[in-house]
């Protein structure tokens, strides 16, 4: 990790024990938690997406299966919600590498529509298969630690925030390691990569695991927050709208997919006073952006930021 | 240096979240209840009519001088048929808008979501969603209550029916939302119950065009009726396709197919079709002395006066939900548990849109069997059964 | 012998690319590979680093068969290459290229690069400065590659080909698109690289006088067959080569 | 015998639109290598606005068709131009799909403010009784629209190999360098591609809608299911996604008949899965055509 990103994430970190403090409305504090829970899918897809340069439209099949595995292990099975959280991200890591032997030998197109398959036969699954079926299942215990239950919205915001950080500072190493140079350069070439000695294909399944790792541990963070599960919330439309988070942002800094899971998750809530419109005000916001910030928010803050300061 | 940028487009986020959120308006006094509803998404048509009905009964309020002197201020938000929404609306209406009860969701799985919010923050919540785990087991659904009539009445109606018309073997086709999956389980579980046989169980998506290939199944499986159980434009569709292959056996839809605009979608297709309705559909044709006709009347021709359409069951269960809250208001004035406790114990015998209502500690719906009136379309209108 | 070519064959839906090829390399030689366009050489290259698969035969490498091996293996074991359309991480620094080429010899598991039990240490920054250094690049350092002119592009590919430390370097037209200064910088750095480092080399080239003016050997492609091999002198008098050459041009 | 005849007709009906959707892709696709996720929504335009025209406005039937066709292609005008045409240059492939995504949300949101959300229909194109073909039952809207895809494919067909436009959009999707030194305007070819497809889409939608209804958020299912089949059949080969849109169609249908309902759509991805991991060129494809795709 390098100085400014260290000196970032402290910010973040500041920012994050500050914030309930100044406002204490839990309606703004749950605002917070679903950012959280978004941006940590985002960072993954960034990662695989601006990193790796694998595109994947199945993110939404692995934060079910965290959600899903969590809940029922926790619910069914008695597990600490601790070691159902943990035992889920095994589950969906493991079930990554299935989908990601196959599917990485693609590209492009066919990768998405891959991961595109892949993602909506897991919500085929859970539509068939999950608890309660189509209508969804409730009473999942909420998160607890050695017998300590977060109970406020506060605790919630906390421990989502906390994970992030630890996410955060785990993905800036490795983006900054030898390992994360590999990763780039199979972004930009991947013929040179793999001469250079690079074994490409186990290097992008293991961030395709990494991502859909911190996409479960998304996931399961949402279920013992809800404590209702239905499979409606993971379908290809939430996959799509992680994409959408990481384009915005900024594919190619890993800022980026906080930024962008921020806006992507307020601007509905922002819209709110548009009522019947907001969907048409939406779809101008995404197309406009997407038209005059090309690279994102936060590679163009930087940028503007680096020219500003040149000058 | 370029963390400061960062941090510059942070606090301009979280400023101009907060500035957006925030904006309450002053009235003197007023009753804050909240409406969640899914104007949006694969379930607006349900919040469609809600929110217009609720918009409209508050105007009607506070032109009679709101209650006992009290505006009424009813925040409506969209929950855009996503749970997630449907928590986070909740949470505004809750810290923000500190609101006395919510009325709505309009789906089982939004009501579902808000229960243990509303149950910790000890408010009430009178959904507009069918699905029995909403209020059932009734201990912990303590704050919870619905309008909606029970998917399984309506079940328990058609079968009723279908035993005076001696069917015996039925093949149901369900869709696959929360709607369509309860109306299924509800089916399968309660068939035994009246010595009736499901031969086949078919499915089909939300958003499928063409449901031939289940219905020839059903058929084939020797059914002696079909029953589709689903909402929106599936319940079309398979109108049309079941009357396109000449099925030679009844159709019978959900409590969802009360709308005329299916009628005319439908067109001659729909003849024949028959299904348990609210009787908010057939008011017109319900004898004089009925409890619940005066008030059908009323709402009924005042909604398609002012929104040029029918306000629908789902309208109903709306009104039905907001007149509690007004009722329980005027009685116990603002204090969340006295009105929690007045809809429990004193809505009873309480003519409403879906039926007559006794609430109960032990029921916190209220509806039955009775609140359903078997209607069959015929010459593009309905026609109540004997 | 570092490398032995043994009856290489290839077609491309039905048009044969590489008729049954052997030819040796010695170890510590410079060896050229020269032919009139299509002859198949780059088709050759692709196939000797393993990025494409070939029909029959079989390469030895230091004596040990790698036909089998994908790209990444044979990269391990002391094979690199350039790429004759320039194959550079066009987002990454100079420096990131090189630091990228050192990861062969510096692997790390994911989770110690998460946990930063082993970062990129100063020893691997040292090293590829100095790298840089040997290809002439240090001014450039911390330019991003891809807005850099295509010879010092070329450079920064024999930098990167450096880095992994191998025993072979396979060359694909490393003079295309140089100007003559930057040719003759070229070959003398090639020169620098086998005289220095011990590096055996394979090139491509159609630079005749770079060619001659730093080969031990030559061997001659044409139509995906070796017509002649010999050193410099020999193959300027051949009358096959010539005549392949200018024949039918 | 009669089921499985129901079910292969119940099939080409929902495939039809698959494959009207999915040659959409293609034109475009081979036009610029982007894939329009909007191309669904030009089914739900073509429907909706068709029903504007017949029932809101009353208007003869061939005045509504051609005002529809006209409205779907001034619309994939206003989409290249406004959005796609600026983003060419930069050549981002992947910023152009996210751009396709945002538009679809924007004409969703803009049918859903005209159009409400109620679904909508309009009479068959021929009133009359149902076809009894071997015991299987097809209504004439059913023939329709298998008829009218037909006829759309063959007109293509004719189009891109019998007219010069048509040539040189062909040639277009070859090389683009070598079109352009052949005199080809471009710019104008990428156009005409947006504009064909959102009348192929509209196409569908129109025939479509008196069976299956049509209301503003329909075009989601739409685009994915004709992207299968586009991939199925082999991106960029037309006559591959006409194959791909039918095989889904018939596949799903059969599921249903002969699995079960709930799983048709799981099979119908499982196929497309299988198809991608064995032969990504698609069903007919040749592999080295992949390699000369950038994206």
């Amino acid at each position: 990790m390098t100085k400014g990103n260290a000196i970032a994430v402290l910010i973040l970190g500041i920012l994050i024990i500050l914030f309930p403090q100044v406002t204490s409305d839990n309606y703004i504090l749950t605002i917070g938690i679903f950012v959280g829970i978004n941006a940590l899918v985002a960072i993954g897809l960034t990662i695989l997406m601006g990193y790796a340069g694998q595109i994947s439209l199945g993110q939404a099949g692995f934060y079910g299966i965290g959600a899903y595995m969590s809940a029922i292990l926790s619910m069914n099975f008695g597990l600490p919600v601790l070691f159902s959280i943990i035992a889920s991200i095994i589950i969906a890591s493991l079930t990554a590498v299935i989908i990601a032997i196959p599917s990485l030998r693609l590209k492009g197109h066919y990768l998405a529509v891959a991961t595109l398959g892949f993602g909506e036969i897991i919500h085929i699954i859970l539509n068939e298969w999950g608890p309660g079926g189509p209508s969804g299942f409730g009473d999942i215990p909420s998160f607890n630690i050695l017998g300590y239950h977060l109970s406020s919205t506060v605790e919630y915001f906390y421990l989502i925030w906390l994970c992030i950080i630890f996410v955060m500072i785990f993905s800036l190493n490795l983006i900054h390691s030898m390992t994360g140079k590999a990763l780039r350069a199979i972004h930009d070439s991947e013929i040179a990569a793999v001469t250079l000695g690079i074994n490409i294909t186990k290097l992008k399944i293991k961030v395709f695991v990494l991502s859909a790792a911190y996409a479960s541990l998304a996931g399961a963070l949402y279920a013992h927050y809800v404590t209702f599960l239905s499979p409606s919330g993971f379908s290809l439309f939430y996959s799509v709208l992680v994409l959408m988070m990481v384009v915005i942002g900024g594919m190619t800094n890993i800022w980026g997919a906080i930024a962008g899971a921020l806006i992507i998750t307020i601007l509905p809530e922002v819209l709110r006073g548009f009522k019947e419109f907001d969907i048409l005000v939406y779809g101008m916001i995404l197309t406009l952006s997407l038209l005059f910030m090309r690279k994102g928010i936060v590679p163009l803050v930087v940028e503007t930021y680096k020219k500003w300061t040149l000058r | 240096m370029r963390k400061i940028g960062r941090l510059l487009l942070f606090l301009l986020i979280f400023t101009a979240l907060i500035f957006f959120s925030s904006t309450n308006s002053f009235c003197k006094e007023p009753y804050n209840i909240g409406a969640i509803f899914s104007v949006t998404g694969p379930a607006s048509f349900l919040g469609e009519p809600e929110k217009n009905t609720v918009l409209m009964l508050v105007e009607q309020i506070n032109k009679a001088g709101g209650i006992n002197g009290h505006p009424l201020k009813v925040i409506i938000e969209d929950s855009k048929s996503d749970e997630t929404q449907a928590v986070l609306a909740a949470k505004k209406l809750l810290e923000k808008d500190k609101v006395l009860a919510i009325i709505g969701p309009s789906t089982t799985g939004e009501s579902m979501a808000l229960v243990p919010i509303m149950t910790q923050a000890q408010t009430l919540l009178i959904s507009a969603a069918a699905g029995a785990n909403i209020t059932q087991p009734v201990k912990e659904r303590y704050w919870i209550f619905k309008t909606a009539q029970y998917d399984t009445s309506a079940v328990e109606a058609i079968y009723t029916y279908m035993k005076k018309q001696g069917i015996n073997k039925v093949g149901i086709i369900t869709i696959t939302t929360g709607f369509g999956d309860a109306g299924r389980k509800a089916l399968i579980e309660m068939a035994p119950k009246f010595g009736i046989s499901i031969v086949a169980d078919e499915r089909y998506g939300p958003k499928d065009t063409d449901m031939t290939t289940q219905l020839v199944k059903i058929k084939s499986a020797g059914a002696q009726a079909v029953i589709n159980w689903s909402v929106g434009p599936g319940q079309v569709i398979v109108t049309k396709n079941w009357h396109a292959l000449k099925m030679g056996i009844p159709l019978y839809q959900s409590h969802g197919w009360g709308s005329k605009k299916n009628l005319e979608l439908a067109g001659k297709a729909a003849e024949g079709v028959i299904a348990p309705l609210g009787r908010l559909v057939v008011w017109e044709k319900l004898p004089d002395k009925h409890p619940q006709k005066p008030i059908l009347k009323k709402y009924v021709t005042e909604y398609e006066a002012r929104y040029k359409s029918e306000p629908g069951t789902f309208g109903g269960h709306a009104y039905d939900a907001l007149m509690m809250v007004v009722e329980a208001l005027k009685n116990v004035g603002p204090d969340k548990k006295k009105i929690r406790d007045y809809i429990e114990t004193k809505i009873k015998k309480w003519p409403g849109t879906g039926g007559i209502f006794n609430m109960s500690p032990n029921d916190h719906c209220g509806l039955d069997m009775t609140a359903f009136e078997m209607v069959i379309v015929k010459n593009g209108d309905w026609e109540i059964l004997k | 012998m570092i490398l032995d070519i043994k009856n290489i064959s290839k077609s491309f839906g039905g048009i044969r690319a590489l008729k049954d090829i052997n030819f040796s390399v010695k170890k510590g030689e410079i060896h050229a590979l020269i032919g009139p366009n299509g002859a198949g050489k780059t088709t050759l290259m692709n196939i000797i680093s393993g990025v494409e698969k070939m029909d029959s035969g079989d390469i030895l490498f230091k004596g040990m068969s790698i036909k089998a091996l994908p790209p990444y293996k044979r990269a391990l074991m002391g094979l690199a290459r350039t790429f004759q359309n320039l194959e550079i991480f066009g987002n990454l620094t100079i420096l990131e290229n090189i630091i990228a080429g050192m990861y062969l010899k510096n692997q790390r598991g994911f989770l110690s690069s998460g946990l930063m039990i082993k970062g990129i240490n100063k020893d691997i920054i040292e090293k590829s400065s100095s790298i840089i250094e040997y290809i002439n690049l240090s001014h450039r350092k911390e330019e991003i590659a891809k807005n850099l002119p295509v010879g010092e592009q070329r450079l920064l590919e024999i930098g990167r080909a450096l880095a992994t430390e191998p025993e072979l370097i396979l060359l694909d037209e490393p003079a295309a698109g140089l100007n003559t200064r930057e040719t003759k910088n070229l070959s003398h750095l090639i020169q620098k690289i086998r005289d220095e480092k011990g590096i055996t080399i394979l090139i491509v080239e159609h630079d005749m006088e770079l060619v001659m003016g730093i080969s031990d050997m030559i061997t001659v492609l044409n139509f995906g067959e070796v017509i002649a091999e010999g050193e410099p002198l020999m193959i300027q008098k051949n009358p096959q080569v010539i005549s392949a050459y200018l024949g039918e041009d | 015998m009669t089921l499985l005849l129901q079910f292969l007709f119940s099939g080409l009906t929902t495939g039809s639109v698959y494959a009207l959707v999915g040659i959409g892709f293609n034109i475009v696709y081979n036009s610029t290598s982007i894939i329009n996720l909007a191309q669904g929504e030009f089914v739900v335009i073509g429907g909706l606005m068709m029903w504007f025209f017949l029932e809101g406005m009353q208007l003869p039937f061939t005045v509504s068709l051609s005002l529809t066709l006209l409205t779907a292609a001034l619309i994939g005008l206003l989409m290249e131009r406004l959005t796609i045409k600026p983003l060419l240059k930069k050549g981002d492939l992947l910023l152009m799909i996210m751009v396709t995504i945002a538009i679809s949300i924007l004409i969703r949101g803009i049918l859903m403010f005209k159009f409400g959300k109620d679904p909508y229909t309009y009479p068959p194109f021929t009133e009359g009784e149902p076809i009894n073909f071997y015991g299987a039952i097809i209504t004439q809207q059913t023939l329709w629209v298998i008829g009218i895809t037909a006829v759309c494919i063959v007109l293509l067909y004719l189009f891109f190999n019998k007219t010069m436009i048509g040539r040189a959009m062909k040639a277009c999707s070859l090389d683009v360098r070598a079109a352009r030194l052949m005199g080809i305007n471009v710019s104008n070819i990428v156009m005409l591609s947006f504009i064909i497809s959102a009348v192929i889409g509209a196409i569908g939608g129109i025939a479509i809608t008196p069976i299956s209804l049509m209301e503003y958020d329909k075009g989601a299912m739409l685009s994915v299911k004709g992207f299968c089949a586009a991939i199925m059949g082999g991106l960029g080969r037309s006559r591959g996604a006409v194959a791909g849109g039918f095989t889904l169609g018939i596949l799903e249908s059969l599921t249903a008949g002969y699995i079960h309902s709930g799983f048709k759509d799981a099979v119908a991805l499982l196929i497309m899965l299988f198809i991608l991991f064995v032969r990504p060129a698609g069903m007919f494809g040749k592999a080295e055509i992949l390699k000369l795709r950038k994206f």
